[in-house]
């Protein structure tokens, strides 16, 4: 099976770094309760964490529809994902570019069938909580004014033209996996393409009724706080979880994980400070979801001061951009998607290049790969296909969606509020 | 009757309704409403979105009062409400032809 | 002893199952780990899950009865179960119908009492959790018109007389256990026993003052979704938990969880669609948690498509049910628990029958029973036997607590509400 | 290196209580993914646990100002921690009062180092956790008056003076610990130690503009008790994640943490029944964390019915203490911190003592300490000793950040909010 | 033209609109405020401080109505409105010199 | 003196609040309210449990204002108000007796 040799290859690099570790073909319990544990954390990151995040950042009349699209999507994705989505992204005998469609249902995925060392059922689930997310994220850069309807078709299309071969590309072992492109839990594949996504839709749904003039205030910051402290708390299952057992690499992961989250926190509030006078409690959770997102593609490779260093970059930069995408392009991506995980996800591709073997981090992926700079050609490459496949898809979707069915409410819908519009619900009742 | 309607700071609710307890008014209503006026609001930024927010919460008092009672309640008021700061509010006094209660059915001054 | 002569037969047929994993009496530090996660997810449901979930979905003058009923029954139960509810369900030396005493006060439960592959203390407390969370389940049917003090009674009384011989049944060692009755987490067990209870609650209690006239519109919808999202992740813990140990049998169970979860909220938002033109946050949640309800007995045994199928036709059962008891019926079970609990737990249990040995699914609990429709009976049997032992005894006991000491609060206390006149407090402060 | 010694001697006395685990020198991956598990639920504690449950207690227009402290205190000790916290808590070649600096920016901390039988990298973030929790804790004496370059300014120094020597002291190998002082879990470091600043930081701030005559309830007890949910949850991993393996040891310390917040929660609730005629939501969830923060010191020492005295105790014992700080000494603790930490720590401390050998707890572990009254000096010596240290070194850093930069917000700040002073952002906007 | 503005228990509101529909009045204005008065409050306790809140929820409701309908609909309120227990409210009656329908311009008692 | 009140959709708050500062009026007093009237509700469906909400937001504005003003205010809140569409609402205008500024005791236009 080309999937578990190609997965192999992978384990052999990694059992290099990690002595004293035997590789298994039998099930371990403990990585297998790690596992498990980890793909709960990674739900939980979606729903409620995300939703949550985002549901905050909104307008009272458009809470509900916030909530609606990222539960809705985590269900779809997650039966799409059984159906196809895994195939595509993991399936045997595939091509450079796509799986084999030979686990399409999840045919053969029975009690006994192992991935490396737990049941590939709980790989299957791992997997499906980050297809969830991913185009959870987008809805941030659409919100308060998507057609629900036309929000679903989206998603579901992202899902099986842009986010599984993607992942086939970085880790089913695809084209990008075979060059050595190194991505340790989701810098390309969840956030650049999230963030791309993302910016298309802003530009191509256009901006909302009143923006920038009307203020458009978080309507809860508790709410969106809430739901950034599960983010932080999740994400340990979506880094230290990409270790795929419970050793010293995911111990490691946790540490680089939380290290750079710290960073990325204090780094976005020591700029708002400087800048506007006084450290807001927005900014120090934006910042913390920019280091997050940064430190994601390295959590794997870096030491603890290289997710410093991260964190730190993240922080600065991606405030950079966001006050960028909002002032000088006057571009409405709602809720800042592309700015903190577009953005910062590119930059963490890139500094994993340039910190995995040094200050402590651990080495180069691919043995075919010698140098920083050589790597980092890697990188630059691996991120932008994925940024270029992911635009062009995602606007043709937006595109032929938009000729079919429509994509945004009428103005009238959009004053009234998504929530009673396409929901028939509010969110508060006195 | 006179009704007595005063925007005051949120912040001396209790003092105005002690001070009118003791000048004799023992009945008011209380609406919490956004003020706009010469008192400057403040700034809000949310991830550098910059929001001037002019309206101020204000609490708005109102009462009916005996035409008797009606000067010494605005002084109660106006001497519990004042901090001397911009932005202390206002008092609006108009008449009422009637007044009910409605428990009782009581017309008037009695209905107080 | 007679407990873990009885466990180890469930262990042995488990065992055909699952080759490979050798049955130990020594402690798998794997399976502990996982048993001590699985543990807390299950309190989570309850605490804030459940608690955020009804919260949300009653309004605002009796919010913090429902947080305040959750938790304190949380603590009882807890404390009962140590004190006797544990011996009574798991107890050595039992009958058909109840265990034996020798375990009251967790005799002879020391640090190194092990329960399989992982200490006993885990099992006491994973059982525990699911002791808390099903007369908390009850409470969404007498919401906004019970006296405190009545509901506290009405929980002890039915945890010790219903829900622990129950278990015994099931799980213990009793007759239905013997009989080869298929329940792997809780269908029987948690689900139609709590539903039973709530309707028998419902009707005996009354309507709310002003029912179905007067709008009673969740107050914070907000909070229902947020606590339905810990329910959902919560339940992996109680699902895959079940299986007693991180291997393929709890890798399968998350799976097919995670689908039932899935297809039960499509389900259900489908149904709205059609019906009411518009699908709506709460449909969508309440669909999950019938899906999640409908999976839980046959999560052990299902295999991926069955758990579609369950989930589907969870969404779509359990979305008439709600509508038929609250309209053609006209009973005020406030918050939906027996259309969605004590419907879709019995539905669940009767699909285990048709989907354990089709379609992927793990075969027969029991090897004296080996067709389909044989297991079917057995299943009727089982979940007529708990809803008829749960409405008899939840019936009397109401009768009892009402004559003694009475249910319901004051025509005004109701309109006042609950916080106030049960807690003296109130949830928000301007 | 002298902190393995260390460790090893409370290993090896561990031992003694947990025949059957052999002490491995290699990775556990089960032990592994249970103190990954851990570290996960003590972060979640604070963010969002102790975030929300202080949170919801103050008044709308200071919500986020205990937001931003607890999660920009979580980011700063994180750091801290790092960079030198560890070293001074847990270095190599330490003294008696303080350990060595050879593990400052946590040098020659690799993937491949251990910590016993998991990765030292988890071990690092575990007791990271702790260090974030205690700081953030003590904000809750000093709310809605505090500026927030001085609270930052006092944690920072509070950590690194205080919280980091008192855990060398305690579990990194210093003289208590070498006197036989028991502490299991953080009754000492933790609790006595937040609770005991706290103290200090009421009487040294000064109560708030109108305490105690103004009205101040809290803004949203739904917050409040979602908070108190997550504590109890996320309390496992800091006490049964304590025994730092998944083992006999982690699930006794589970089930007497869980008795013991059952019991101290019911303790709380029935003393408010008595005394003022009705049970609070807010009373019971204070119980509840006085119950786990007494019985966290004996956590591991004693057994069930242990648990259920300590719980008790706590309940009655911290309702009275709560009573007596704000109605007979009239000191404005705002949200309760030295009664219900300190003095619920300090009791379980001495409970400890007269529990851990009796009524099917562990025994001692220390062995040159035989009875149950020795051993009770010893925790009086440990209580005093850390109680005084923060008592006066907390003191110092008031008193200097005060002189240099001022401790208070203006009353004109104090009055406003400060959300808005001190954020320039408000928690809900209709 | 009169405005009528009457402070109610809140619980009462759906059966006021409902008589004041019957007598012909269509439009109404509702806000929620906090009153004080002769009805006792509560006391709220919070881990042993005990707050007693004199303001008790009210719903205020304001009419505009042509004056022959002024008396009916204080009827109207009076007798939907009216528990007999203490705290049931009171109406105000005072006379408004102009109406205005912002849609259509209208003027006088055609704007109601 | 004149209270003009003004029951307007909320989103169009800001506009009337512009239109009145451009002719003169620089201090008002907002208030969110729930309004009835000919605009049709909306219905809102809870697990098939159907509600008809026939109480629509609407803000509610409040301005105290010379006699001479008052017809240009009242203009400037029309125009900067009206959609067209039904729901537009309404304003009413009456006669305020004194007006009292409580910071400084102004009384009369002065204290406006
Ligand atoms: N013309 C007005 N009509 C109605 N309310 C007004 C008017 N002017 C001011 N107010 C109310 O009084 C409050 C205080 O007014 P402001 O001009 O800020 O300060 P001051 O009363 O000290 O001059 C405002 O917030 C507003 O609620
Ligand atoms: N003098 C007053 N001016 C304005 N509102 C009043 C006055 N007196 C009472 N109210 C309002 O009427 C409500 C009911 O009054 P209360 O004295 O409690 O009972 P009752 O109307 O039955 O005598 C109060 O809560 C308050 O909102
Ligand atoms: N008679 C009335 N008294 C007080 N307020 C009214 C009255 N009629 C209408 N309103 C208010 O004006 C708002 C708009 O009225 P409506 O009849 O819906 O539309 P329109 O003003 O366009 O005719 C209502 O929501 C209500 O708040």
């Amino acid at each position: 099976m080309n999937y578990f040799h190609r997965l192999a290859c992978v384990c052999v690099s990694l059992a290099v770094l990690l002595p004293g570790i035997a590789l298994a073909d039998t099930l371990d319990t403990g990585d297998t309760a790690w596992m498990l544990t980890s793909t709960i954390l990674v739900l939980f990151m979606t729903l409620p964490g995300l939703a949550l995040f985002y549901g905050g950042l909104v307008r009272t009349k458009n809470v509900l529809s916030v909530l609606m699209q990222c539960f809705s999507i985590a269900c779809m994705a997650s039966l799409l994902w059984v159906i196809v989505g895994y195939t595509i992204a993991f399936g045997p005998d595939g091509t450079a570019y796509m799986g084999g469609f030979g686990k399409a249902f999840l045919a053969g995925v029975g009690e006994d069938s192992l991935s490396g060392t737990y049941p590939e059922t709980v790989f299957v689930m791992f997997q499906m909580t980050f297809a969830v997310i991913t185009p959870a994220l987008i809805i941030g850069s659409f919100a308060e004014r998507m057609r629900f309807s036309s929000m679903m078709l989206f998603s579901a299309l992202w899902l099986l033209l842009v986010y599984a071969p993607v992942t086939y590309w970085v880790w089913g072992g695809g084209w990008l996996m075979e060059r050595g492109f190194m991505d340790f839990a989701g810098g390309s594949v969840v956030h650049v393409n999230a963030g791309v996504a993302a910016l298309v839709a802003a530009i191509y749904m256009g901006k909302r009724k009143g923006f920038p003039d009307t203020p458009m205030p978080p309507h809860n910051l508790t709410m969106t706080v809430t739901g950034a402290c599960m983010l932080w708390v999740g994400w340990f299952g979506f880094n230290a979880g990409s270790a795929l057992a419970a050793n010293g690499d995911a111990g490691m992961a946790m540490l680089v994980t939380h290290i750079g989250a710290a960073a990325g926190s204090l780094a976005w509030m020591t700029m708002e400070w400087i800048r506007f006078g006084k450290p807001s409690v927005l900014g120090i959770v934006t910042g913390m979801v920019a280091g997050l997102g940064t430190i994601t593609p390295a959590s794997g490779f870096v030491g603890p001061m290289g997710g410093l260093i991260i964190g730190l970059a993240a922080g600065f930069v991606c405030f950079w951009a966001t006050q960028a995408v909002k002032r000088k392009f006057g571009i409405d991506d709602s809720l800042d998607v592309f700015p903190v995980h577009g953005v910062g996800g590119f930059l963490g591709l890139l500094l994993t290049a340039l910190l995995a073997n040094s200050l402590g981090g651990q080495g180069f992926l691919s043995e075919s790969i010698t140098s920083a700079g050589a790597q980092f050609v890697e990188q630059l490459i691996g991120g932008l296909s994925v940024a270029l496949w992911c635009a062009i898809v995602s606007f043709i979707i937006f595109k032929v969606i938009d000729a079919v069915v429509g994509l945004r409410v009428t103005e009238e819908e959009e004053t009234e509020g998504l929530d009673l519009t396409q929901h028939d619900e509010r969110g508060y009742n006195n | 009757m006179k009704l007595i309607t005063a925007i005051i700071k949120p912040f001396r609710l209790d003092d105005v309704r002690n001070a009118l307890g003791e000048v004799g008014v023992n009945g008011m209503t209380v609406t919490e409403v956004k003020g706009f006026g010469r008192q400057r609001g403040h700034t809000e930024l949310y991830r550098g979105a910059e929001y001037v927010v002019d309206f101020l919460p204000k609490s708005k008092i109102e009462i009916a009062v005996s035409d008797e009672l009606a000067e010494r309640a605005v002084e109660a008021i106006v001497s519990a409400a004042r901090t001397g700061k911009v932005g202390d509010g206002k008092i609006f006094v108009s008449s009422i032809e009637q007044t009910i209660r409605i428990r009782t059915g009581d017309m008037g001054d009695s209905a107080l």
